[in-house]
């Protein structure tokens, strides 16, 4: 007994397919002239496309501020970009878990480009020793990031090769200020007294920026997000912060703070004041119209506050 | 982009509809036999199975994973059956006590040996139906999502399970006892029912993740238990209702930006409510229809258990 | 469904139950002990005791539905498992779920599910048989009708009809005159007094004193161990209800009972 | 290091866990019995869209505003579970599944929309629902106090109506409790705890803490009140030694840990507890077979073949071990030994069978105090 309740959503699936399908077809007769539909996951590569690119793309990230890569679910209108885009740049090394796998494949029938590889493999290609190969958060050392720029500028050349001359352009141009900020960094990290300079955090996000700027970096639970931290790692970073009398620690944008609020208060119970050196932007960007809006942005405001926090010097053109 | 078979939009509704038959298919013995809370149970104790296969195989990801997580299922039901067994505890309870430990072990476990290793959940499971048409593979020249592929055979094994079994199976979830005696095995029945379940859960966490998952086994069911009495009719409505949430969630996450998943489960839900307003015997306006006509002549009234 | 042709060898085959040391246990204490019954066919015989008696235990016991500890059974001198297509069972009520979507022919069709095997659909003739036996019970009327808007006594019915469709030489029926109305009650002992008259065994797990004499002409008085057994007139003493209703009753004559600690 | 006991951090997990612990021990012995234990989880799932909703309504991540949406919402799911279950025919099971599932996915569409509005203050907004237990701070303890204390307060306040509800429902609606409100305000309890606890512990753990410390006591007590106790002790014992087990090694991760601990005391119980448990009636069991002689089982033979009326009478080892609750292979063997008992085949039993040879009979005899007579053979 079909009742009138069933003939109406079958009526309406036959219209769903008839929209679905012309969507994707009237797309691709777009003219060419307009931007390119570019992809990137995280906000570092969204930014960093955007900057190469300028007016030749159009860039449409899909983890806004604040969200958590491993906690990321998209919104319906996030796969429509997808399906428009002409390059899909995402990070790799597991950072979008079971997603990055699938974009890897999608290379067969779109352009994709994982950043974070290729920067890893510019930085091997140029005879760098690399320690740490399977952690994600690749951008954390800007030398290393800034290995990816000539790949990404390569692959937006391949989809609008008119833009060739522009790209090239920008990513020089690009590459002399992240040096500028490498170095910048470097000396200002360094200024932090060395008994002190101890990069407390919530969870594993800056391994790349302690070894690159010889600064020792502990996270209070594993990689992934979903780890949960146990009472004996409360107790050991605390232990770590009162024998090196580390003077502050540092809560992360997309993680919940409690785990470093505990651990703030379980050393200063212990006779060591620490302080909360304030928000650290690990796996996204800030605010698009903060200080952190951009990667440049996001990296100089860690660093300020990682050396204002920990006692380093901070000279005023910083 | 380049020639897909079937657009973006067609193979995630395609996928919506494929979980919902094979979820709503099986679910409905499970409200009938009282075990949807089962479901949840499955998709707490994937993360176990997840653990148990990398320390032995060191896979993140991949068909022994997804074998594992099948298996943890399968386990999880065994475990409660035997805390069941022991008749001190009853069955919501077992449930309750099994998938907790069992997640937890697994958290451990990851946390413990796995503590820079990039493994949960996610890593396994994509788990996203928006992404689902991005994971193509091809047979014989076609180029076919690979969930589409993997979720029809399913619910073809799920489908065959069912309507070769109907009787038995009918007969095991109303009286269990009688079909003891008239030689039918219920409870070897009931395993594989669950297996299936199991199966189509981790392939379904795959494909749609789990909220959508749990919602389809039981929503639909319960729907259609609401507006009929014949169990052949009952199993048609789930389907129906099923199938027909994919493409109104579709339609609704497009239009409000939202999660796709999140919307097909919700359009579930629509469903249940129309059922019950509406539903023919049990909605609330039929109920109070006949009361009133009960009121009107009190003599000739049906007394319903 | 095991027809299988070398079933073990007769025993006792004359008799339609032939029960010998039948012992089941329940955690530490024996529910049932050291049973031993003796029931001819075209009998309709009533089991009767006190609460946790054993009643169902016994009936279920015999059915492979609960596991012996010990002895044996015997139905027309084959064990149980040779026999189920012979053998009708009559649940009691409330262990069914009366809310599951399905119509009082589907139920009583159910009885054929036996016969039919795991793969063969219910066909013509089955429907025809089921609706024979709703006949029988006086139900014709009420074949599509929900079972969960059938009455208590309509719902025993039907259970009955899943029995007699089966055509069963033996019936063992779990108190089915429980909680029905004394017309339902009345059609139900006509249906089994019809079934003893055409040479068919019926065995009833029963609980009100008064009808026994009326109902039944053979009886069990029973109370964990058989205190009685034969034809009414004979067993149903004033001392056989008094040792069958007076307490606890001894497993055996050493006074004590060690498995009670 | 830091000696462990005076450790500020663990005393505040032990404390606070321990806490949750009496209040889900309490709150959990009754949902239990209601059967209505997976209350708990569908509560925690069903707190997801109330998160959400606290943050989009103040648009910002305050404590206060995200636990009230999640009490709001988790309240709602059981209002629509208890609605489900009274006014249709759907069972308790498939009423929780859809409460848990309906609500969740609501949770989801919200955080999807929060998220493609890019508001950066969201960050971490779901984790809110997948707790750590061992980031409790001193500040959440005096909140989990007072709202435990309002809780387990109402229970012993309405102790009597509470009980009478959970054993019998009809009857207390009968004698006029206002059964209804009994049962919203159990929900609401219920709510009030996992909502409390599902920030510190996460969902999964809020799970287990409403069954494991019930389900354990359950195998204890047999009153309700003496389970209430019970479970409520298990509770806080779970959350002390699971707070204790995680600061022994890192990475030990301590809401998981009480799971475990607790799932052990359920497991533990299960088999241990003196009346219910598995291994002490394999205990009596063995206590019986120490204290049964032998003569006490060729006793029980020699009975059995009276009442059979010959000696030739063959006794089932099975219908032995019935009768003195234990297995008695080695007795019979040993009496075999000595010559008083004989093995022999009885088809179609399968079990083995033993019969008194002619000096059991006598030995046997002698000892009831009936020398001369003799049995037919």
């Amino acid at each position: 007994m079909r009742t009138r309740r069933q003939i109406l959503p079958g009526l309406l699936s036959l219209a769903l397919f008839g929209m679905g399908v012309s969507g994707a077809v009237s797309d691709v007769h777009a003219e060419a002239r307009a931007p390119a539909a570019v992809v990137a996951t995280t906000g570092m590569i969204g930014d960093l496309a955007r900057r190469l690119g300028g007016e030749c793309f159009a860039v449409h990230t899909l983890m806004s501020p604040g969200v958590d890569p491993h906690q990321y679910r998209p919104a319906a209108q996030d796969i429509r970009h997808f399906q428009r885009a002409e390059l899909v740049l995402y990070n790799g090394l597991g950072l979008e878990g079971q997603l990055g796998s699938v974009l890897a494949q999608l290379g067969k029938l779109t352009p994709t480009l994982p950043v974070a590889e290729e920067a890893l493999a510019a930085a091997e290609s140029a005879g760098q020793d690399l320690a740490i190969t399977s952690d994600p958060h690749v951008w954390m050392d800007v030398g290393l990031w800034q290995g990816a720029i000539d790949a990404v500028a390569k692959k937006l050349a391949q989809v609008r090769p008119d833009c060739r001359e522009t790209l090239t352009e920008r990513a020089a141009d690009l590459t002399r200020r992240f040096e500028a900020l490498d170095q910048w960094i470097g000396e200002r990290v360094n200024s932090i007294p060395e008994s002190q300079r101890v990069l407390v955090t919530a969870h594993d996000a800056f391994a790349y920026y302690g070894r690159a700027y010889d600064i020792e970096v502990r996270g209070i639970q594993g990689i992934s997000t979903t780890a949960e931290a146990g009472v004996a790692d409360i107790r050991e970073t605390a232990a770590v912060l009162v024998e090196r009398e580390v003077p502050a620690i540092f809560i992360e944008s997309t993680i919940n703070p409690r785990t470093v609020e505990a651990v703030r208060s379980a050393a200063s119970s212990d006779g060591h004041p620490v302080v909360l050196g304030g928000t650290l932007y690990g796996d996204a960007l800030g605010e698009a119209d903060g200080p952190a809006g951009d990667y440049i942005g996001m990296m100089r405001t860690n660093t300020h506050r990682i050396v204002e926090a920990l006692g380093g010097r901070l000279p005023d053109d910083g | 982009m380049t020639d897909l078979l079937i657009s973006p939009a067609v193979a995630i509704v395609l996928t919506g509809m494929l979980v919902g038959a094979a979820g709503a298919l099986l679910g409905v013995f499970l409200v009938l036999r009282g075990n949807s809370m089962l479901s949840d149970a499955i998709s707490h104790a994937i993360l176990f199975g997840i653990a148990i296969a990398w320390l032995l195989t060191g896979a993140t990801s991949g068909p022994v994973q997804i074998f594992g997580a099948a298996l943890s299922g399968v386990l999880a039901v065994f475990l409660i059956e035997s805390v069941v067994r022991t008749r001190r505890v009853r069955q919501d309870a077992a449930i309750g006590l099994v998938f907790p430990a069992l997640f937890s072990l697994g958290v451990v476990l990851l946390n413990v040996f796995a503590r820079d290793v990039h493994l949960d959940e996610h890593t396994v499971l994509l788990g996203e139906i928006g992404f689902v048409w991005l994971d193509q593979l091809t047979i014989a020249g076609w180029v076919l999502p690979r969930s589409v592929v993997t979720l029809a055979v399913i619910l073809a094994m799920d489908a065959l399970f069912i309507t070769l079994f109907y009787k038995a199976l009918k007969l095991a979830t109303f009286d269990p006892e009688l079909a003891r005696t008239l030689g039918f095995m219920p409870t070897l029945l009931f395993y594989g029912l669950l297996s299936l379940v199991s199966g189509t859960a981790v392939a379904a966490f795959d494909a749609v993740g789990v909220v959508l998952f749990i919602c389809f086994v039981i929503v639909p069911p319960a729907a259609a238990y609401l507006m009929t009495d014949r169990l052949g009719v009952m199993l048609f409505l789930a389907v129906a209702m099923a199938t027909a949430s994919a493409p109104l969630g579709y339609i609704s996450a497009m239009a409000l930006n939202v999660s796709i998943a999140g919307m097909m489960a919700l359009a579930t839900g629509g469903f249940l409510i129309l059922a019950l307003t509406f539903g023919p015997r049990h909605g609330l306006l039929a109920r109070r229809a006949r009361r009133r006509r009960l009121t009107d002549q009190p003599t000739e009234g049906t007394s319903s258990a | 469904m095991d027809r299988s042709a070398n079933s073990p060898p007769l025993h006792e085959p004359d008799l339609a139950l032939h029960v010998e040391d039948l012992t089941v246990t329940y955690g530490e204490r024996p529910a049932l002990w050291d049973i031993d019954l003796d029931i001819p066919p075209g009998v309709l015989a009533g089991i009767i005791g006190p609460n946790g008696a054993g009643k169902s235990t016994l009936i279920r016991a015999i059915l492979d539905l609960v596991r012996r500890s010990a002895g044996h059974v015997r139905l027309f001198g084959r064990p149980y498992r040779a026999q189920r297509l012979r053998v009708g069972y009559v649940p009691q009520r409330s262990s069914v779920d009366w809310e599951f979507p399905t119509s009082a022919l589907d139920v009583v069709t159910m009885g054929l599910y036996g016969e039919l095997g795991w793969w063969r659909r219910p066909g013509r003739s089955e429907r025809d048989r089921a609706l024979r036996a709703l006949e029988q019970v006086g139900l014709e009327g009420l074949a599509d009708r929900q079972i969960s808007e059938l009455s208590g006594g309509q719902q025993q019915r039907v259970f009955i009809a899943r029995a007699l469709v089966q055509q069963a030489d033996i019936y063992f029926l779990d108190e089915p005159m429980a909680g029905v109305d004394a017309t339902t009650e009345r059609a139900i002992i006509d249906l089994l007094r019809d079934l003893r008259d055409a040479g068919r065994t019926a065995i009833v797990v029963h609980h009100d004193l008064q009808t026994v004499r009326s109902y039944f002409d053979w009886l069990i008085l029973m109370n964990r161990r058989v205190i009685a057994q034969g034809p009414v007139e004979r067993v149903y003493t004033a001392d056989n209800l008094r040792r069958t209703y007076g307490g606890q009753v001894a497993l055996l004559d050493t006074g004590h009972d060690p498995a009670a600690l | 290091m830091i000696p462990l006991l005076s450790d500020p951090t663990l005393q505040t997990v032990a404390i606070g866990t321990a806490l949750l612990g009496v209040m889900s021990g309490v709150l959990g012995s009754f949902a239990v019995l209601r059967r209505e234990s997976l209350l708990g989880d569908t509560l925690s799932h069903a707190a997801l869209p109330g998160v959400c909703l606290g943050f989009m309504l103040t648009g910002a991540r305050s404590l206060t505003a995200l636990m009230a949406g999640a009490l709001v919402t988790a309240m709602l799911a059981a209002f629509a579970m208890v609605l489900l279950v009274r006014y249709t025919r759907l069972k308790t099971d498939a009423a929780l599944g859809i409460a848990l599932g309906l609500f969740f996915a609501l949770g989801v569409v919200l955080l999807t929309h929060i998220q493609a509005t890019g508001n950066a203050a969201q960050a971490g907004l779901d984790a809110f629902l997948f707790g750590q237990a061992a980031a409790l701070s001193r500040a959440d303890l005096l909140p989990m106090g007072s709202v435990g204390l309002v809780a387990v307060g109402l229970v012993v306040l309405l102790w009597k109506p509470l009980k009478l509800l959970t054993f019998d429902p009809e009857y207390a609606a009968a004698i006029g409790l206002p059964v209804r409100a009994l049962e919203l305000l159990i929900t609401l309890l219920v709510a009030l705890t996992v909502v409390v606890g599902l920030q510190l512990v996460g969902v999964v753990l809020m799970t287990a803490m409403v069954i494991a410390p019930a389900a354990a006591a359950r195998q204890w007590c047999a009153s309700l009140h003496g389970m209430v106790i019970v479970a409520a002790l298990f509770g806080a014992a779970s959350g002390v030694l699971g707070g204790g087990l995680s600061a022994l090694t890192p990475g030990l991760s301590t809401g998981p840990v009480i799971v475990l601990v607790a799932s052990v005391l359920a497991l533990g119980s299960l088999f241990f507890a003196p009346r219910r448990g598995l291994v002490p009636a394999w205990w009596r069991q063995g206590h019986r077979l120490s204290r049964t002689s032998s003569d006490r089982v060729l006793e029980t033979v020699y009975q059995l073949a009276c009442e059979h009326g010959s000696g030739r009478y063959r006794v089932e080892e099975g219908a032995v071990d019935a009768y003195h609750g234990m297995t008695t292979a080695a007795i019979l063997t040993s009496l075999s030994d000595r010559g008083l008992l004989e093995a022999v085949e009885h088809m179609p039993d399968e079990g083995r069978h033993w019969r008194l040879t002619n000096a059991g009979m006598s030995y046997a005899a002698t000892r009831a105090g009936r020398p001369d007579e003799v049995l037919g053979t």
